[in-house]
C-alpha cells in the first residue's frame, strides 16, 4: 500500500467515527437514555438498524454516543500526555545531563514500571469510577511516552549547527527549545499522538469493560461489551458490534498514524525507494 | 561489566524505594474500611473497632509503612485481612499461574513475530510485506478481552476443545495445566505478536540500510547470508527492549483475561483485593509487580551489554 | 437457528456418563474470604459451611422453619427468659473431640463477649448467662423474654465451635457437620468430604467441591461445558431460558429472604417530604425492572416482607405504577435537585438502577448514578448516610425490625412503629405475632419509607439428575445433607 | 582486467550513467575523478553488481571472457571478494560493530575457500599485519569501536584483499580521513598494487590525489566520461573544457590584498579547556581530558588568520570557547577589550561584533523557517527587530550574490553553495568585525568552493572584516590567509605568515603535514597556468 493509501483508508475510517460522534450531539436514531424493556433484544430491523440491547435501547445510537465517550476520553488523555510530557522532554533535552534531566528520566522509568491497568483501577477506587478518572488514569501513562519521545528527538536536534548558530545569536535554551526544537519535532509528535490516541481508545474500552470508565447512563463501548458478554450465546450481535467498532476505530487511527509517519518522515520515504 | 551492572543495580534500588513510598501513600488513601467490609451491614460499631485493632489498622501511617516495607525486605509481606493467610503464600500460589501464562504468551508472541517480521523485512514493499503489515495492524487493534470472549465462544463452548476457563492446578501434570492456559495465552499473545513483528520489521529494515551490510555484500555474502550473519544480531537490540516491556506487561496486564477465563492469577488477586479493600495484599502485590518490571528492565540492560560490545567496556 | 445447532452439538457430547455418582461440583459466584461463620458476615462463608461443616443448637429447614439440630429439644420457662437446651448424645467434632455443653457455653460466651468480632452480635445481646447444667444440658438466661431466641440460634453466626480448634477455624474449619473440610485452593475451589462418624444420618454424597466463578459468562460456559454440576445462585438470569430449553439441565426457581428496595434517605431534604417519596414509588414500574434487570425472575412486593411468609400482605396497590399521580406530586413539591443514586455491585442494583433512573426521569426527577464497590457503599452509604437513593437487597430472614432503628441508613423514625416491633419481640403467641407483622407492613408501606421493588428470586441451575437441592433460600446456604444423584 | 563498454544505468527512470566506456588495465592504477553526483560510485557498484533497488543497467562489463552485468547472482557472489574487492568512503560505519575484526576478515576466506576457522584466522592475522595492523598491537579479538577511522579503513582493505583479488575498487577511500592518515592509506594501496600485481580503480574528487597515484585517469561529468588518458598527458593537455575548469578551481588563488591593521581585535590569552570523561562507576570521579592547553594568539582587525590541524587536535573546542558557547577552565579571551564568558547572558554588545559560518550547509538552517527569518535571527542581539529589517536582509543577500526574492523561500530549495552564501549573509547582518569560518568550505565541491572563497575575499575588503579561518585542508588555508597557526593535541606548535610557514616549516609536525598534502606536480601545469 503506498503511504497515501494507508493514510486515506485510516483517515476515512477514523472520520466515520468522528462524524458519528459529532452527529450524536444533535441527533441519534433513538434516545439512548430512554429504556423500553418491551423492545428488548430485538434483531436488526428498519426501526432499529442494528437491533436493541437487553434494556431495549437502540444499539446504533448507543454506538454513536459511545464513540463520543471513547474519543473524548482518549483525546483528553493524549492532551494530558502532550501538555505535561512535551515540556518535560524539552526541558530534559535542553539541560542534558543535569539533575533535571536525571529526575525526568528516572521519573519516566518509574511510571513505566507501574502496571498501567492496576494503577487505573486504584485511581478509580480512590476517586470513584467516572469518565474523568479514566481520563486521568490513561493520561498519566501518556506523559512518560511523550516525554521520552520528545527528549529523544530534541537531543539529536541540539547537536545541529542551526541550534549552535542560535546560541551564538545569544538566544537562551528556553527560547531555542520553543523556536527551533519544537517546530522540528511536531511531525514526530503528531504520529506519536495518533498512536497514543488509538491506545487510549483501547484503554478506555478495557477500563469500562471492568466497570471503571464512564458511568451509566452515558454509554461506552467497553461497558456495552461487558453487559453483552453474558448473552453472547443467545444474541452474539450484542457483543460483536461494539468489539467491531473498537477494532475499526483503532485500526483507522493506526493506519492514519503509519501513513502520516511515512508521509512526514523523508528518511522512511527514501528507504522505501 | 561488573561495574556497569553494579551502578545500574544501585539506581534501580533507588527507584524501588521511591516506588514503595508512592504505592503506600496512594493505597492508604482509598476510602472504604476493610474491617467494616468484612463484618457486613449488621455489625455493631464496637465489633468493627475490635477487628480494626486485631488487623493492626490503627497504627500511625509512618509506623505501618515501616513495618510493611521492613517486612517486604525480609520476605514477610504480612497477613491478608480477608484470607487470613500470609500474603507471601497467597502470591506464590497465584504466581504459579501468572508466571507460566506470561511466559507461554511471550513464547507464542516471539515465535510468531520473529519469522513474520523477518519475512516482511526481506520482502519489503512486496505484497507479502503489505499483507503482513495489514494483519499486524488488525492484531494491534483487537482488544484482547474481546478476542478472549470470541475464543471461548468458538473453542470452549462450540468445539469443546478447551475448557471454558478455570485452572486444574499443576499436580495433574504439565499438559492439563498448559491446556487450560492455551486460550488465555493466545488471547494475550495476539496483540503482543503484532507489535513485536512490526518492531522486528522496522529494526531489520533500519539495519539492512547500514554500510556494513553493503561491505558484507561486497565481500561476497549473498543477500540471505548478509541478513542472517550481520543484520539479525544488530536488529536484536530494539527487539530486546520490546520483549522486556511485553513480559512486564503480561505479568500484571492479564487482569482482564484472568477474569474472562476465571484463572486465579496475580491480576485477579489484585482486582479482588482492591474491591475487598484487602490493602496489605494490594500494597505488597503492586510492589512485587513494580519490582518484577524493574528486574526485567535490569536484565534487558545486561542483555544489551552481552549483545553489544560497545556497552560492555563502558564504565 | 443458532440455538438449535448449539443444543444439538451439546446433546451429542453430553452422552459420556457421569461415572462418579457420589461427588458433586457446585458453582458459586463469590469466594468466601475465610471459613469461620462466627468471624465474618460474607454470605459466601455460610453458603459453604452452614449445615455442611458447622451446626448450631437449632437450624433452618428448606422452608425456613426452625428445626432441632445439636439440641434435639428445648424447654422455655413461663416468663420466657430461661431456655434449657437438651443436647444430642455422642456428637463429635471432626478432630475427634466430643461436643458437649461446655462447647456451647464457650461458643455463646465468645459471640457475646466485649471484644467479639461476630457480625451478628445483636443476636446474643439479650443473653445474661450461659451455664452447663450437665454434659448434655445447657441453660441460657435472657435479660428479657425473647420469643425469637431459637430462631436466633439457627443463624450461621451462632454455630457451635470448639475452643481447641477455633484458632485455625478461618482456614481449616472444624465443626460437627456431616462433611469435614479437606482442601482450599485460594481463588479456585473448596473441597469437603463426608465425615465418617457423623452423629446424624449420613449424607448420600462422599465429596463436594465448591468452585468460585465470578464472571457470569464464564459461569454459563462452565455449566454448558459440564465443568460444574450445579449452580445454586446462577449469576446470569438472561441465559436461563437456554438451560430451560436443554433437557440435560433443570432450572430451580425459588424465592429468597431478599427484599430488594429503592432505599431513600428519609432525613435528607427533599426526601424528607413524604409526597416526593410517594411520587417516586408511583413513578416506578416494578414489572419493567423485573423483566429488564432480572429477565422476569422475581415477585413484586409492596412492603419489606417476603411473599412466601404466611404473614405477607400484598400492598403493591398502595404504590402502583402511576406516572400521572407521580408527576402531580412532583409539581406539588416543586423544583427538585438531581438525586444521588448510589449503586452497589450486584446486577440487580446496577441494571435496576439504570431502569429506575430512566423511569424517574419520565416524571421529572433527575438522578446522578455512581457505582460503588461494597467497601465504599458500606462506608459512604450504610454508615456515612451520605446518599439520597440506593438499591440494595436485604437477605437476612424476617428483618422488618430494621425499620425500628432510627440510626439505620434510611433513618426512618416512627415511635408508633417501634412499639409494634418491641411488642413483636416479646410475644411468642403465633396469632398475635402475625397481627403485629401485618400492622408493621401496612405502616411502612403507607409512610412510603422506601420504594419496595421485588423479592429477589433464587434462580439455580443444576444437572437434571440431581435431587435434594434447596428451592428457596430462607438463609444463605447450600445444605448438601439431602442431595443425591438419581441415576 | 575489466573493460566497460557503453555502460548505462538508470535508477527509478532517472539516467545516472550514459555510455561509459573504460578499460581498467591489469596491474595498473586507474583513476576516476569527478564532482559529487557525477556517477563515479554508481560505475563501481555496477561492476560489482550491487546497484541499489530499482535500477537497470545496460551495456557490458567484460571480465576475461564473461560479461559481469549478465552473470547470475550466485556467480556474482563467487566473484565479489574473491576476484574483485571493494572499499568505501565512510570507515566509521563500514564494519559490523558487534563482530571482532578477526572474524570479519576471516569471513571473506570462509565464504569462498571452505577453510577451517583456524586457518582462516591465521590468514586474517597475516593480511591485517600486511595492512599495518600487527597482531601484537591490534589483537584479532578487538572490536571496530576500539579503532580509529584510519585503522578501520585498514581492516576494510584487509578484508577486500584477503583472497588477493585481481581488482580492488576504492570509492573515495581517504576523503573522510586526515591528511597524514590519507597519505599512509594511499601509500598502502600503492604498495599492494606494486607487490601483489593487483589492479586498482581509485575513485576520488581530489585531482591532487589522482595526479600522485593513477597511471591512467578518466574525468567524469554528469554520468559521462568527458576525457581519459595517461595521467601526465591528460594533465598536460586537458583537452576538455570541464577538465580545465576543474583543474583551475582546485588550484584557485583568490585575488586578495592583505589589509591587516595593527590594532588587536581578538586576544586569546593562555586559554585552557577540559572535558569531563565518563565517570568510573556511579560514585567514581569523572576523568578530565585537556583539549586546549594554554593557547595564546592575537587576531588583528581586517586580518585573515588561519588555524590548521587534524581532527582531534582541539581546534573546534577552541572555536566554541571563542564563540562563547563553552566556558574556559583557564586563561581568558577578549574581543575588542571585552572579556567573553560562556552562556546566553553574555552581553549582546560583544556578541554583535562576532559571527560564525559552519561547515554543514544542510544542518545550518532550521528547515521550517523562511530565508528572511533565518538571516534576520542575529537581530535578536540588537534587542528587537529594526524597522528596516526586510531591506537590510535584502541588502545582505544581495551582498552575497543571492537575489532578494529568495527571502520568502525555504532553505531546502537552495543548493549547497547557495546555502553557504545565505549563511554568510546571516553572519554579515549585524555588521560584525570578526567572522569565524569553522570548516566553512570543506563540504563544498571544488568549483563552488572557489566561488565562495572569492566572495569572502571581496567582503573582507568591502567591510574590513577579520576572518578566523579554521580548516583541516592546508591548500585552502594557504590560499586565503595572511597568517597561519598549526595546532596539535591542544597546543599551537607553529605560527607565522602563511607563505613562510608553507615554504619553510620549522616544526616537524608542520613539515609532516605539508609533505602529506597531495599536490599536482608543478611542471605538469606548465602551459596553461590560470
Amino acid at each position: 500500500m503506498r503511504p497515501g493509501a494507508q493514510l486515506w483508508i485510516g483517515a476515512g475510517l477514523s472520520a466515520v467515527f468522528l462524524l458519528a460522534a459529532l452527529l450524536s450531539f444533535a441527533w441519534t436514531p433513538h434516545d439512548v437514555t430512554a429504556l423500553n424493556i418491551a423492545d428488548k433484544l430485538k434483531p436488526m430491523s428498519a426501526t432499529y438498524p442494528l437491533g436493541t440491547d437487553h434494556f431495549g435501547r437502540d444499539i446504533l445510537s448507543m454506538l454513536m454516543v459511545g464513540a463520543r465517550t471513547s474519543i473524548a476520553v482518549a483525546l483528553v488523555a493524549v492532551g494530558i500526555g502532550v501538555g505535561l510530557g512535551v515540556p518535560l522532554g524539552l526541558l530534559a533535552a535542553a539541560n542534558r545531563g543535569s539533575l533535571l534531566d536525571e529526575v525526568v528520566m528516572r521519573g519516566n522509568d518509574l511510571i513505566f514500571a507501574f502496571p498501567s491497568l492496576v494503577i487505573a483501577i486504584l485511581i478509580t477506587a480512590v476517586f470513584g469510577p467516572s469518565a474523568l478518572n479514566a481520563i486521568l488514569a490513561i493520561g498519566i501513562f501518556n506523559v512518560p511516552v511523550f516525554a521520552r519521545v520528545t527528549r529523544g528527538s530534541a537531543l539529536s536536534l541540539w547537536t545541529l549547527d542551526y541550534v549552535l548558530a542560535a546560541r551564538v545569536a545569544g538566544k537562551g535554551r528556553l527560547r531555542i527549545s520553543v523556536e527551533h526544537i519544537l517546530p522540528n519535532i511536531t511531525n514526530l509528535l503528531i504520529v506519536q499522538g495518533t498512536i497514543q490516541f488509538s491506545l487510549g481508545i483501547l484503554a478506555e474500552a478495557a477500563l469500562s469493560y471492568v466497570g471503571l470508565g464512564a458511568q451509566p447512563p452515558t454509554p461506552s463501548w467497553g461497558r456495552m461489551l461487558a453487559e453483552a458478554q453474558t448473552m453472547i450465546y443467545t444474541n452474539p450481535a450484542l457483543a460483536i458490534l461494539p468489539g467491531l467498532a473498537i477494532v475499526a476505530m483503532v485500526l483507522g487511527l493506526n493506519l492514519m498514524g503509519d501513513g502520516l509517519r511515512d508521509l512526514l518522515d523523508p528518511r522512511v520515504r527514501r528507504a522505501r525507494g | 561489566m561488573l561495574r556497569y551492572a553494579l551502578s545500574r543495580a544501585v539506581s534501580l534500588g533507588l527507584s524501588l524505594l521511591v516506588a514503595s513510598v508512592v504505592i503506600f501513600a496512594v493505597i492508604e488513601v482509598i476510602p472504604g474500611d476493610p474491617a467494616a467490609y468484612m463484618l457486613g451491614m449488621n455489625a455493631t460499631p464496637d465489633a468493627v473497632a475490635a477487628l480494626r485493632e486485631q488487623l493492626g489498622l490503627n497504627g500511625t501511617l509512618v509506623s505501618r509503612y515501616l513495618s510493611w516495607a521492613g517486612g517486604m525486605l525480609t520476605g514477610d509481606f504480612g497477613v491478608s485481612y480477608t484470607y487470613k493467610v500470609p500474603v507471601a503464600d497467597l502470591v506464590a500460589q497465584r504466581l504459579w499461574i501468572s508466571l507460566p501464562l506470561a511466559l507461554y504468551a511471550l513464547a507464542l508472541s516471539t515465535l510468531i513475530a520473529f519469522p513474520v517480521g523477518l519475512l516482511a523485512a526481506a520482502r519489503r514493499g512486496g505484497v507479502t510485506d503489505y499483507g503482513i503489515m495489514g494483519t499486524t495492524q488488525l492484531g494491534i487493534a483487537v482488544p484482547n478481552f474481546w478476542f478472549a470472549m470470541l475464543l471461548v465462544l468458538v473453542f470452549a463452548v462450540n468445539l469443546r476443545w478447551f475448557s471454558a476457563g478455570g485452572f486444574p492446578g499443576w499436580q495433574g501434570g504439565l499438559l492439563p495445566g498448559l491446556k487450560a492456559l492455551t486460550l488465555p495465552a493466545v488471547a494475550l499473545a495476539l496483540p503482543q505478536a503484532s507489535i513485536l513483528a512490526r518492531v522486528m520489521r522496522s529494526a531489520l529494515i533500519e539495519t539492512l540500510g547500514q554500510d556494513y551490510i553493503r561491505t558484507a555484500r561486497a565481500k561476497g555474502l549473498s543477500r540471505r547470508q548478509a541478513v542472517l550473519r550481520h543484520a539479525l544480531r544488530n536488529a536484536l537490540i530494539p527487539v530486546l527492549t520490546i520483549i522486556g516491556l511485553q513480559f512486564s506487561f503480561l505479568l500484571a496486564g492479564a487482569i482482564i483475561i484472568e477474569n474472562v477465563f476465571f484463572l486465579p492469577g496475580l491480576g485477579r488477586l489484585v482486582f479482588q483485593a482492591i474491591t475487598q479493600r484487602d490493602l496489605i495484599v494490594v500494597e505488597s502485590l503492586v510492589m512485587l509487580l513494580v519490582f518484577a518490571v524493574i528486574v526485567v528492565t535490569f536484565l534487558v540492560d545486561l542483555a544489551y551489554a552481552a549483545v553489544d560490545p560497545r556497552l560492555r567496556r563502558r564504565t | 437457528m443458532k440455538q438449535l445447532t448449539l443444543a444439538a452439538v451439546l446433546a451429542l457430547t453430553a452422552g459420556i456418563a457421569h461415572a462418579q455418582q457420589d461427588t458433586i461440583t457446585l458453582g458459586m459466584v463469590l469466594e468466601p474470604p475465610n471459613l469461620d461463620p462466627t468471624g465474618g458476615a460474607a454470605a459466601a462463608i455460610d453458603e459453604v459451611v452452614y449445615a455442611n461443616v458447622f451446626e448450631g443448637l437449632t437450624r433452618f429447614g428448606p422452608d425456613g422453619a426452625v428445626q432441632p439440630a445439636l439440641a434435639h429439644s428445648w424447654d422455655v420457662s413461663e416468663d420466657g427468659t430461661v431456655y434449657t437446651f437438651n443436647l444430642n448424645e455422642g456428637v463429635t467434632f471432626h478432630d475427634g473431640t466430643a461436643m458437649e455443653a461446655d462447647d456451647v457455653v464457650f461458643s455463646l460466651d465468645r459471640a457475646r463477649a466485649e471484644d467479639s468480632t461476630n457480625a451478628q452480635k445483636a443476636l446474643f445481646a439479650g443473653i445474661e448467662s450461659v451455664e452447663a447444667v450437665d454434659p448434655l444440658t445447657v441453660r441460657v438466661t435472657l435479660a428479657e423474654p425473647n420469643g425469637n431466641f431459637p430462631f436466633n440460634m439457627a443463624w450461621g453466626d451462632a454455630v457451635i465451635v470448639a475452643p481447641e480448634s477455633i484458632e485455625t477455624a478461618a482456614t481449616e474449619p472444624v465443626g460437627t457437620g456431616p462433611f469435614s473440610f479437606s482442601e482450599w485452593v485460594q481463588g479456585d475451589r473448596v473441597t469437603l468430604t463426608r465425615f465418617p462418624d457423623y452423629w446424624g444420618e449420613a449424607p448420600a454424597l462422599a465429596e463436594a467441591t465448591f468452585k468460585f466463578i465470578s464472571d457470569p459468562n464464564a459461569a454459563f460456559a462452565a455449566m454448558m461445558a459440564g465443568d460444574v454440576d450445579a449452580f445454586p445462585n446462577f449469576p446470569a438470569p438472561e441465559t436461563l431460558a437456554q438451560f430451560q430449553a436443554d433437557s440435560r439441565f433443570k432450572v430451580i426457581v425459588g424465592s429468597t429472604e431478599g427484599e430488594t428496595i429503592l432505599a431513600m434517605n428519609n432525613v435528607e431534604p427533599p426526601l424528607d417530604d413524604i409526597r416526593l417519596r410517594k411520587a417516586i414509588s408511583h413513578a416506578i414500574n416494578r414489572q419493567d425492572i423485573i423483566d429488564g434487570a432480572m429477565f422476569g425472575f422475581g415477585t413484586p412486593i409492596g412492603s419489606h416482607f417476603a411473599p412466601h411468609n404466611p404473614d405477607y400482605v400484598d400492598l403493591t396497590g398502595l404504590s402502583g405504577h402511576d406516572p400521572e399521580v407521580a408527576k402531580a406530586l412532583v409539581a406539588e413539591v416543586g423544583e427538585v435537585r438531581p438525586l444521588r443514586l448510589m449503586l452497589p455491585p450486584p446486577t440487580y442494583a446496577r441494571r435496576g438502577g439504570e431502569i429506575i433512573a430512566a423511569q424517574l426521569r419520565e416524571v421529572g426527577i433527575e438522578t446522578e448514578i455512581t457505582n460503588l464497590e461494597w467497601a465504599q457503599w458500606l462506608e459512604q452509604v450504610f454508615t456515612g448516610k451520605d446518599f439520597d437513593l440506593t438499591i440494595v437487597s436485604h437477605t437476612e430472614p424476617a428483618d422488618i425490625n430494621i425499620y425500628a432503628r432510627p440510626d439505620y441508613y434510611f433513618q426512618y423514625d416512627n415511635p408508633e412503629f417501634q412499639e409494634v416491633i418491641a411488642e413483636l419481640g416479646v410475644t411468642a403467641d403465633p396469632d398475635r405475632r402475625s397481627e403485629l407483622n401485618k400492622a408493621a407492613q401496612k405502616m411502612i408501606a403507607e409512610d412510603y419509607v422506601n420504594a419496595y421493588l421485588f423479592q429477589l428470586a433464587k434462580t439455580g441451575v443444576a444437572d437434571a439428575r440431581i435431587e435434594g437441592l434447596w428451592e428457596n433460600a430462607p438463609t444463605q446456604a447450600n445444605d448438601l445433607t439431602a442431595v443425591r444423584w438419581t441415576e | 582486467m575489466i573493460r566497460l563498454e557503453n555502460l548505462s544505468v538508470t535508477i527509478h527512470g532517472a539516467e545516472i550513467l550514459s555510455a561509459v566506456s573504460l578499460d581498467i588495465a591489469p596491474g595498473k592504477v586507474t583513476g576516476l575523478v569527478g564532482e559529487s553526483g557525477s556517477g563515479k560510485s554508481i560505475t563501481a557498484l555496477a561492476m560489482m553488481g550491487l546497484l541499489p533497488h530499482g535500477s537497470t543497467a545496460s551495456g557490458h562489463a567484460w571480465l576475461d571472457e564473461g560479461d559481469v552485468l549478465a552473470k547470475p547472482e550466485r556467480e556474482m557472489c563467487a566473484l565479489r571478494g574473491n576476484r574483485v574487492g571493494m572499499i568505501f568512503q565512510e570507515p566509521m560505519t563500514a564494519l559490523n560493530p558487534l563482530k571482532t575484526i578477526g572474524d570479519q576478515v576471516a569471513e571473506t576466506l570462509m565464504i569462498h575457500r571452505r577453510t577451517t576457522r583456524r586457518e582462516a584466522m591465521e590468514i586474517a592475522r597475516q593480511r591485517l599485519a600486511r595492512v599495518g595492523l600487527p597482531a601484537d598491537r591490534f589483537p584479532l579479538n578487538r572490536y571496530p569501536h576500539e579503532l580509529s577511522g584510519g585503522q578501520r579503513q585498514r581492516v576494510c582493505i584487509a578484508m577486500a584483499v584477503a583472497l588477493n583479488p585481481e581488482l580492488l575498487i576504492a570509492d573515495e577511500p581517504t576523503t573522510a580521513l586526515d591528511v597524514t592518515t590519507q597519505a599512509q592509506i594511499l601509500d598502502l594501496l600503492q604498495g599492494l598494487v606494486a607487490e601483489e600485481g593487483m589492479s586498482l580503480l581509485l575513485i576520488t574528487h581530489d585531482l591532487a590525489v589522482v595526479s600522485g597515484m593513477a597511471d591512467h585517469v578518466a574525468v567524469m561529468q554528469a554520468g559521462r566520461i568527458v576525457e581519459q588518458g595517461p595521467t601526465e598527458t591528460l594533465f598536460r593537455t586537458m583537452a576538455h573544457p570541464y577538465t580545465r575548469k576543474l583543474f583551475a578551481a582546485s588550484s584557485h588563488q583568490p585575488a586578495r590584498m592583505p589589509q591587516a591593521e595593527d590594532t588587536a581585535l581578538l586576544c586569546v590569552d593562555r586559554a585552557v579547556r577540559d572535558y569531563a570523561t565518563a565517570r568510573i562507576g556511579l560514585f567514581g570521579k569523572p576523568g578530565r581530558f585537556r583539549a586546549v592547553n594554554g593557547v595564546s594568539f592575537t587576531l588583528h582587525r581586517g586580518e585573515s588568520l588561519g588555524l590548521v590541524g587534524e581532527s582531534g587536535c582541539g581546534k573546534s573546542t577552541l572555536t566554541r570557547a571563542i564563540l562563547g558557547l563553552d566556558p574556559l577552565q583557564g586563561g581568558a579571551i577578549r574581543l575588542g577589550g571585552q572579556e567573553i564568558h560562556a552562556g546566553p547572558h553574555l552581553d549582546a554588545s560583544i556578541r554583535r561584533r562576532m559571527q560564525v559560518v559552519f561547515q554543514d550547509p544542510y544542518g545550518s538552517f532550521n528547515p521550517r523557517w523562511r530565508v528572511e527569518r533565518l538571516v534576520a535571527e542575529p537581530f535578536h542581539l540588537s534587542d528587537g527587530r529594526p524597522a528596516d529589517m526586510r531591506d537590510r536582509v535584502a541588502r545582505a543577500l544581495d551582498d552575497v550574490g543571492i537575489e532578494p526574492g529568495a527571502m520568502d523561500r525555504y532553505i531546502h530549495e537552495f543548493s549547497g553553495g547557495q546555502r553557504q552564501r545565505i549563511a554568510i549573509a546571516r553572519a554579515l547582518i549585524t555588521n560584525p568585525e570578526l567572522i569565524v569560518l569553522d570548516e566553512a568550505v570543506s563540504a563544498l565541491d571544488v568549483r563552488v568552493r572557489a566561488q565562495i572563497l572569492d566572495l569572502l575575499a571581496r567582503l573582507q575588503e568591502a567591510h574590513g572584516l577579520a576572518y578566523l579561518f579554521i580548516s583541516h585542508d592546508l591548500s585552502v588555508v594557504r590560499s586565503v590567509t595572511d597568517r597561519v597557526m598549526v595546532m596539535k593535541s591542544g597546543e599551537i606548535v607553529e605560527e607565522g605568515p602563511t607563505e613562510t610557514v608553507f615554504a619553510a616549516p620549522s616544526h616537524d609536525y608542520t613539515k609532516a603535514l605539508i609533505a602529506a598534502t597531495p599536490t599536482i606536480p608543478a611542471d605538469w601545469q606548465g602551459e596553461q597556468h590560470a
